[in-house]
């Protein structure tokens, strides 16, 4: 432990927050897709660095991270073949 | 005027309740401690997985039957003999999520049996396992290598209800001379194991299930 | 020694999230952004779990640390693809500078 | 404030907001949101409460996963009807007359 | 032998009518009746001997997992449970073989995609599990799995319809079941915040002894946790999702749900009202015994005006349901000694056996008929005397007119409110009785005094018939009801009455 | 269990078992099923005599059953309820054996006769009720037991009679209920008892026992048809006419006229019902009622409906008599509840007769039917002028018993009341008779169902009930002092049970 | 004020915010990605709550199987059935 980890973490929030608003205002569902995707491997990033925010690390964080990161495709691609079709695409005005 | 009502009590509620709360005292009973004392004997040493398979094993297994339920409903909704699939997921001929896949199904496996066995000693269980195993169920079909289920056939419904019939069985057998759900001291780790196992399988059934059940129908009729 | 490197690390991976962010946000179209994302955050994740997997007090830990890095670069690979093939047959055109 | 004090006070909104919305919004697929969303409050009132002091507390942890596991059922079974229903009426929301008498 | 067999018989309850909704499951759609049968008579000889048990020796415990609350969770029968269990094995196990009779018949139309008996047997036997457990627990954070396993398979068995309207109506149960359940575990979570506990041994003595502040975490979690329980009993005005559910569905699920399910919470209620929640909301009573009041007077109207079958059996549930909350705020006990939670038990009883035998009764008519409408059963007299027999029988316990168990619980009940000055509750209750007899007597008159026109006469030649031991179960139902105004009065008031 | 717990169970068993047996048959069998009535009739009258007998050797018979914890049904066969036991066993005879006939070849007869059975059934309880509850229990049975009977022919007046006479006895029994339970939450206490046990409320509960008062007889008063509450008898008399001799004479409204004998005598106690000042008004609505009957009864064409009219005001004789404090009147209001039974049951045969036979609903169309059916017209005749009250017929006997009852009462007026009745009853019956006797018969009857055969008139069943009954009533006035007369009985009630002190 | 709280200040304003979405916006795409995110949040949540069992099972759950669910469910409900479909109704 550092000391930096939650600092660290807490600034990865703050992206997160930040491409929350590319969710939120689109345009288009690819778009937020694409922050669907950040919003993994930033969670991923953060979970990592809270394990290691105390002393002793809490290791069994990581296996959360394992799993976010195993798992985190799985909802974009569903998302990209279900969710993402024409009719919804980023041309359409966002509504 | 609805709505308007339903907004002003949930507002109401919560400024209430979060009032109350933020003067609320420490609690008189602390089960923490009573906890700590019966970890020993519970077969396990995390506190979490001691208290869904041992202390509290017996909602753990009213639980599994909700799930259940919830899949016999979902088959419900499913009419049996479905006809033809409608369109293929559009990434079917894709080359790219079926390597994914391939790659990162058998990491899941893996991962489970980790998170399973891990689950006696620390974070993990037999239902963060069984969400993963699923969830790569759930990959492999996105990715066109497996088929939505249609009518579950009977090695399927066996593998459904197998670990709640074995979680039954060793809940009952201790009523011979005990309570329910009272393991035999010297056998308690080894039980909790094979409940886990029994159930990670079936579970990651049923929870695929309710996603294979329906998928790639464009639709249910 | 190794808590300065480690930290160094932490901050170079938070500065490439950073840089993820920006493009995510400011990059004009899809594939853009894409390319910035997919190249960015994943550099960010490396550095923060290279940083992580200094402080690891025990192999078990930094092997998992080390794996969940290519695991996140794979599913990121695949999902890029995945995207920008979806994107393409829906038809959406590359941003060019040279239009508006 | 504690971290579990903090959250439990999150929980409490999420509840309010989700119970609130599933009796609002109309589209069913929303519906289903909401009632996650109102338990996953339930159930961060349930461990951040008992964890106010700061201390871990494997109980409410044992019922939280019981509890979502519960709300992984009852998402599967809402979801499956939903379809069923916009399979047989092609409709996404709730006939508005269903209370009534024929 | 005997003494062990009660020492099992709680967890036995619970664990015969899983293993059998497991194993049904496992041999198919449509199969496992005979098997769900078979345990559930088992079961009615269980609840039998606890009841007995209870009776003599009093409360019987279980631990399970032998840690003992409040570690573990408390399995606790007194004689209110051991009498809701009865009702449950017993009306279970004749609606089973009604609905055997029942679903043979829809299965003979093989290219019916959606018969509604494919998953009757795993689901109901699920249910009545689900009831078993929610009876005997004794722990609150227990109560809202049991809860949620009765309310979603029952959710599941209103989906089995298979129509639009049954799925329309199944999703309006579920949203509605989740709503209470949601509301009752914030309460539960609120609960266990305040004290520490969610066994109901524990919680009784710490609410009782709470500090100001504490009280009003628990106040509102009470509130919840009863607001959520109205809404799962459909208690007026929270009963819109009752009617399209319990009128919509498969006989043998309308009468399930009507006579049991909704009880399950309604005693949730009364248990955790009069139990540990007592000291808080003993300022509140009046709210549910209004709300009661409004049931029984709207759910009869409805009834009165309703034009198909099954919907007027469903509103007068919603009646017959204001009677078990009126009783709430009149918490002495009346001249005859009987305590009130006795008499809403009895109250209870009567009305499980006589709606279940109704909504048989009205399965089995429109069955014949193939139509819904109330007009429409014209004449049916002629051709199910047995039927319209039990229909009428159910009828009058429904009615609360003598001899049945219905009678006796009015009386008792009128006797009650008169002993506590509860002037205008003695009115709501006879007026209840007087239209209830309204809309029993639309149908009984149209039954067995109108003809059926030519055209519907036509039909009912070509129409399918129930078969004969579905019939004489529903009939059973019916019989009992009144029975038990003759007999069944002393020992369940005695069992009931003495445990709370 | 031992034999005088028994011998009322079987009583009660004799026609419900049989009703329950009758519902099972299938249509055809009328032979099993005209047995199973028959035997059940004359085995109840056979316990019934074991029963008289007993209690005049002053056996006492009673059972008791916990229904629930301080509420028990209790049935006893004291000498009240064996006066209105042996009236409705005899008559159930009589009427079953008419409804045998009447009903020849018509549908649903497993129905009719099923309920049939269970209305005699739950008047018997209401005779051997042995406290409010038990009453009330067999009240309301008996109000769903004749339900189906007044709605039997399914034309849309029967229908429409039986939905108002399910609506007025519906509300009557919740009035009931509501007095009786509200009693029992005071008293904590419903069995009768002689001279009543309210009297230990007093002083300090007037009101509440004067509005419980109300509620009792404003609930068995919709039975007895007592003005404002008799809407629902002039419309059910579209019931067969078997049924309107059970409604108007055995059972429904005989079991009003009984609970208030009951509810006077054995729950408030003749006293306490003076110091009440209870009895008065109620005396006051009988003789309302008897003038209101009779002078509507007046300008019925129709026969059955001007019958019913003439129920409504018989029938009052009977509550009048109760609520005339002193013996006499007392006897003459229990002697007439028998009396009463045997004309009205005698009239009621005979119209049907005259519909079955001849298809004569009107009395503008009774010309000259004495010619025709002189057997018929001699019961009616005997009848009616029992009615109205005539020198040696049973009528005269009541008549009688309540003037004096009324003058010793100190009540007067209610001798003017019973003098203008009679001069009612007779400006009804009187032209019937006339135009039976004295007027040609017309070329052709309206409807001649039946034809004459040889010395029958009618069919044989038809005929003998009325012919039986008539006969009885005949008996109970020229014998009045004999040892099984009414009279006697009803004497011997007044003396032993009430401790009332007869001249 | 310390990270620590600065975080969970942030994140339970992320965790309203996003619940916030996918109940109230109107374009139901967003509102099920917003969900997802309000998933991945918990999961956050509960790592800070000291409960890694159920960021585990919230992870698995959130990440991988509910949005599957609800994106798979939106898509079927997002086009009008076939008339034909619906021989099978016998509502």
């Amino acid at each position: 432990m550092t000391g930096f980890e939650l600092p660290v973490a807490l600034f990865l929030l703050a992206n997160l927050a930040a491409s929350l608003w590319r969710v939120l205002r689109g345009p288009g569902d690819a778009n937020r897709l694409l922050a669907a995707l950040l919003f993994g491997s930033t969670g991923v990033g953060i979970l990592a660095l809270l394990a290691f925010s105390q002393t002793p690390a809490a290791t069994p964080l990581l296996d959360v991270a394992l799993t976010l990161a195993l798992l985190a495709a799985i909802t974009a691609i569903a998302f990209a073949q279900r969710a993402w079709q024409r009719g919804t695409d980023p041309k359409r005005a966002d509504d | 005027m609805k709505r308007f009502a339903v907004s002003a009590a949930a507002l109401g509620f919560a400024f209430w309740l979060i009032s109350a709360l933020l003067n609320l005292p420490a609690t008189l009973i602390d089960l923490r401690p009573l906890l700590a004392e019966a970890i020993p004997k519970s077969g396990v040493a995390h506190p979490v997985t001691a208290v869904l398979l041992n202390t509290r094993g017996y909602d753990t297994l009213l639980e599994i039957a909700v799930l259940l339920v919830a899949l016999i409903g979902v088959l419900i909704a499913v009419p049996p003999g479905n006809p033809a699939l409608s369109e293929r997921p559009a990434t079917a001929d894709d080359a790219m999520v079926p390597a994914l896949a391939r790659l990162v199904a058998p990491l899941a496996v893996f991962f489970a049996i980790y998170v399973l066995w891990a689950g006696a000693h620390r974070p993990g269980g037999a239902f963060q396992a069984a969400a993963i195993l699923a969830a790569a169920l759930v990959l492999l079909h996105l990715a066109g290598l497996t088929a939505a289920w249609s009518a579950p056939t009977l090695r399927l419904r066996i593998g459904l209800i197998a670990g709640f019939l074995i979680f039954l069985a060793i809940a009952a057998a201790p009523l011979l001379g005990g309570m329910l759900l009272q393991y035999p001291p010297a056998l308690v780790g080894t039980l909790i194991l094979v409940i886990e196992s029994g159930l990670t399988i079936s579970l990651a059934l049923v929870l695929a299930g309710l996603f294979l059940l329906l998928a790639d129908r464009g639709g249910v009729r | 020694m190794i808590e300065i490197a480690s930290s160094l690390l932490l901050f170079l991976g938070a500065f490439f999230y950073f840089a993820g962010t920006v493009g995510l946000l400011r990059f004009p179209d899809l594939f853009t952004r894409l390319h910035a994302l997919a190249k960015v955050d994943n550099l960010g994740l490396g550095c923060v779990l290279g940083g992580l997997a200094l402080q690891a007090d025990n192999l078990a830990v930094a092997l998992k640390l080390l794996l969940i890095w290519p695991l996140a670069l794979v599913a990121s690979a695949a999902i890029s693809y995945v995207i920008a093939r979806r994107a393409d047959a829906l038809g959406i055109v590359p941003w060019r500078e040279n239009e508006k | 404030m504690t971290t579990g004090l903090l959250f439990a006070l999150t929980g409490v909104v999420l509840f309010a907001a989700g119970a609130a919305a599933l009796l609002l919004v109309d589209h069913l697929l929303r519906r289903v949101l909401a009632f996650n969303i109102m338990g996953s409050g339930a159930c961060l009132v349930l461990v951040g409460l008992a964890q106010r002091n700061g201390v871990p507390d494997p109980v409410p942890q044992a019922m939280v996963l019981t509890g979502i596991v519960v709300a992984v059922a009852a998402t599967g079974l809402a979801l499956a009807l939903i379809r069923r229903l916009h399979a047989q009426t092609g409709a996404t929301t709730l006939p508005r007359d269903g209370a009534d008498n024929d | 032998m005997i003494e062990h067999l009660t020492h099992l018989a709680l967890p036995l309850l619970i664990l015969l009518p899983l293993t059998s909704a497991a194993l049904a499951f496992a041999l198919g759609p449509g199969r496992g009746a005979s098997l769900v049968i078979a345990s559930s008579a088992l079961q009615l000889l269980l609840a039998l001997l606890l009841a007995a048990t209870i009776g003599s020796a009093g409360p019987s415990h279980h631990a399970a997992g032998g840690w003992g609350a409040p570690l573990g969770i408390d399995l606790v029968a007194d004689g209110l449970a051991a009498a809701m269990l009865l009702l449950t094995q017993g009306v279970a196990l004749a609606l089973f073989v009604f609905a055997r009779g029942y679903f043979h018949q829809d299965s003979q139309d093989a290219d019916h995609w959606a018969p509604a008996g494919r998953y009757f047997w795993p689901l109901a036997s699920f249910l009545v599990a689900g009831m078993n457990a929610l009876y005997l627990s004794e722990d609150i954070f227990n109560l809202y799995v049991t809860l949620e396993l009765v309310g979603l398979a029952a959710v599941g068995l209103v989906a089995s319809g298979g129509g639009a309207t049954q799925t329309a109506a199944a999703l309006r149960y579920l949203f509605a079941a989740i709503l209470g359940s949601g509301a009752y575990l914030l309460g539960v979570a609120l609960l266990y915040g305040s004290y520490g506990s969610v066994s109901i041994a524990a919680l009784t003595p710490a609410i009782a002894a709470s500090a100001p502040a504490v009280t009003t975490v628990a106040l509102v979690a009470a509130l919840l946790m009863v607001t959520g329980l109205l809404i799962k009993s459909a208690l007026f005005p929270f009963h819109f999702w009752l009617p399209p559910a319990h009128g919509g569905s498969p006989a043998p699920v309308s009468a399930l749900l009507s006579a049991l399910v909704v009880k399950a919470s309604i005693y949730l209620v009364l248990r955790l009202w009069l139990g540990p929640l007592q000291p808080l909301l003993a300022p509140f009573a009046w709210l549910p015994a209004i709300l009661g009041a409004s049931a029984i007077l709207w759910g009869s109207w409805q009834a009165i005006r309703a034009e198909r079958l099954k919907l007027l059996v469903a509103y007068s549930t919603v009646a017959q349901l204001g009677y078990l909350f009126i009783a709430l705020p009149l918490a002495a006990a009346s001249t005859t000694g009987v305590a009130p939670v006795a008499i809403v038990t009895l109250q209870a009883v009567a009305h499980g056996l006589a709606k279940a035998a109704m909504f048989a009764a009205a399965g089995i008519i429109l069955h014949a008929t193939g139509r819904d409408r109330v007009s429409d059963v014209a004449g049916i007299a002629e051709r199910l005397p047995l039927t319209l027999f039990t229909f009428a029988l159910a009828g009058v316990s429904l009615m609360g007119l003598p001899p049945s168990g219905g009678f006796l619980a009015k009386w008792l009940l009128i006797d009650l409110a008169l002993a506590q000055g509860q002037w205008w509750l003695v009115a709501v209750i006879i007026a209840g009785g007087l239209l209830a007899a309204v809309y029993i007597f639309r149908v009984l008159r149209q039954a067995f005094l109108n003809l059926p026109e030519a055209e519907i006469e036509a039909e009912h030649q070509k129409a399918r018939v129930v078969p004969r031991s579905a019939e004489w179960a529903a009939f059973a139902l019916a019989a009992s009801s009144i029975l038990l105004g003759i007999f069944g009065g002393v020992p369940l008031l005695q069992l009931v009455g003495g445990s709370v | 269990m031992t034999f005088n717990e028994l011998l009322p169970l079987l009583v009660l068993c004799s026609s419900l078992l049989p009703g329950l047996a009758i519902f099972i048959l299938p249509e055809r069998q009328h032979r099993l099923r005209t047995g199973l009535n028959l035997f059940g009739a004359v085995a109840k009258i056979v316990l019934v005599s074991m029963l008289l007998v007993g209690v005049q050797a002053g056996e006492s018979y009673g059972f008791r059953h916990a229904v629930a914890p301080g509420l028990e049904l209790v049935f006893k066969a004291d000498a009240l309820g064996l006066l209105f036991i042996t009236l409705s066993t005899v008559l159930w005879l009589f009427t079953t054996l008419y409804a045998i006939g009447y009903l020849e070849d018509a549908p649903h007869r497993s129905r009719f006769f099923g309920f049939f059975s269970l209305c005699v059934t739950a008047t018997i309880g209401i005779a051997m009720a042995g406290n409010l509850f038990t009453f009330f229990v067999f009240y309301e049975l008996l109000t769903l037991a004749t339900f189906p009977l007044v709605a039997h022919r399914g034309t849309p007046d029967a229908k429409q009679g039986a939905t108002v006479y399910l609506a007025y006895t519906l509300a009557g029994g919740a009035a009931l209920l509501t007095g009786i339970v509200w009693l029992e939450s005071l008293t904590h206490h419903t069995g009768f008892t002689h001279g009543g046990f309210v009297a230990g409320l007093l002083p300090g509960n007037e009101s509440t026992l004067v509005a419980i008062f109300v509620l009792l007889i404003a609930g068995v008063g919709v039975k007895a048809a007592i003005v404002p509450l008799h809407g629902w008898l002039p419309k059910a008399m579209v019931a067969p006419a078997p049924v309107s001799a059970l409604l108007h004479a055995v059972a429904v409204v005989k079991a009003g006229a009984f609970g208030v004998v009951r509810i006077v005598y054995e729950v408030f106690g003749i006293d306490t019902a003076q110091a009440l000042g209870l009895l008065t008004p109620l005396a006051a609505i009988a003789a309302f009622t008897i003038i209101w009957g009779s002078v509507f009864a007046l300008f019925q064409d129709k026969l059955k409906k001007r019958l019913a009219y003439s129920t409504i005001s018989q029938v009052s004789y009977i509550v009048l008599g109760t609520a005339l404090f002193g013996p006499i009147g007392t006897i003459g209001g229990l002697v007439h509840l028998v009396h009463q039974g045997v004309m009205k049951s005698t009239l009621f045969f005979a119209a049907g007769n005259y519909a079955e036979t001849l298809g004569i609903h009107k009395v503008s169309e009774m010309n000259g039917v004495g010619r025709r059916m002189p057997a018929t017209t001699i019961a009616f005749s005997l009848a009616a002028l029992g009615m109205m009250g005539a020198p040696l017929t049973a009528g005269a006997i009541s008549k009688a018993w309540l003037g004096d009852g009324a003058s010793a009462a100190g009540m007067g007026w209610a001798v003017w009341v019973l003098t203008a009745s009679s001069l009612l009853n007779a400006a009804y019956f009187l032209p019937i008779l006339w135009r039976a006797w004295f007027r040609p018969p017309p070329s052709s009857w309206p409807e001649e169902h039946i034809a004459r055969r040889g010395l029958l008139e009618t069919h044989g069943l038809l005929l003998a009930p009325p012919l039986l009954t008539a006969a009885l009533a005949l008996v109970f006035g020229l014998l009045p002092e004999d040892v099984a007369s009414p009279l006697t009985w009803a004497r011997m009630i007044a003396e032993r049970e009430y401790g009332l002190v007869t001249p | 004020m310390t990270s620590a709280l600065a975080f969970d200040l942030l994140l339970a304003a992320l965790l309203l915010l996003s619940a916030w979405q996918a109940m109230r916006t109107p374009h139901l795409g967003r509102a099920l990605l917003a969900f997802v995110v309000f998933g991945l949040l918990m999961a956050l949540a509960w790592a800070r709550l000291d409960a890694p069992d159920i960021a585990l099972a919230e992870a698995a759950v959130g990440a991988g199987l509910s949005g599957v669910l609800l994106f798979d469910a939106w898509r079927a409900i997002r086009n009008k059935p076939d008339s034909g479909k619906n021989a099978g109704d016998e509502a």
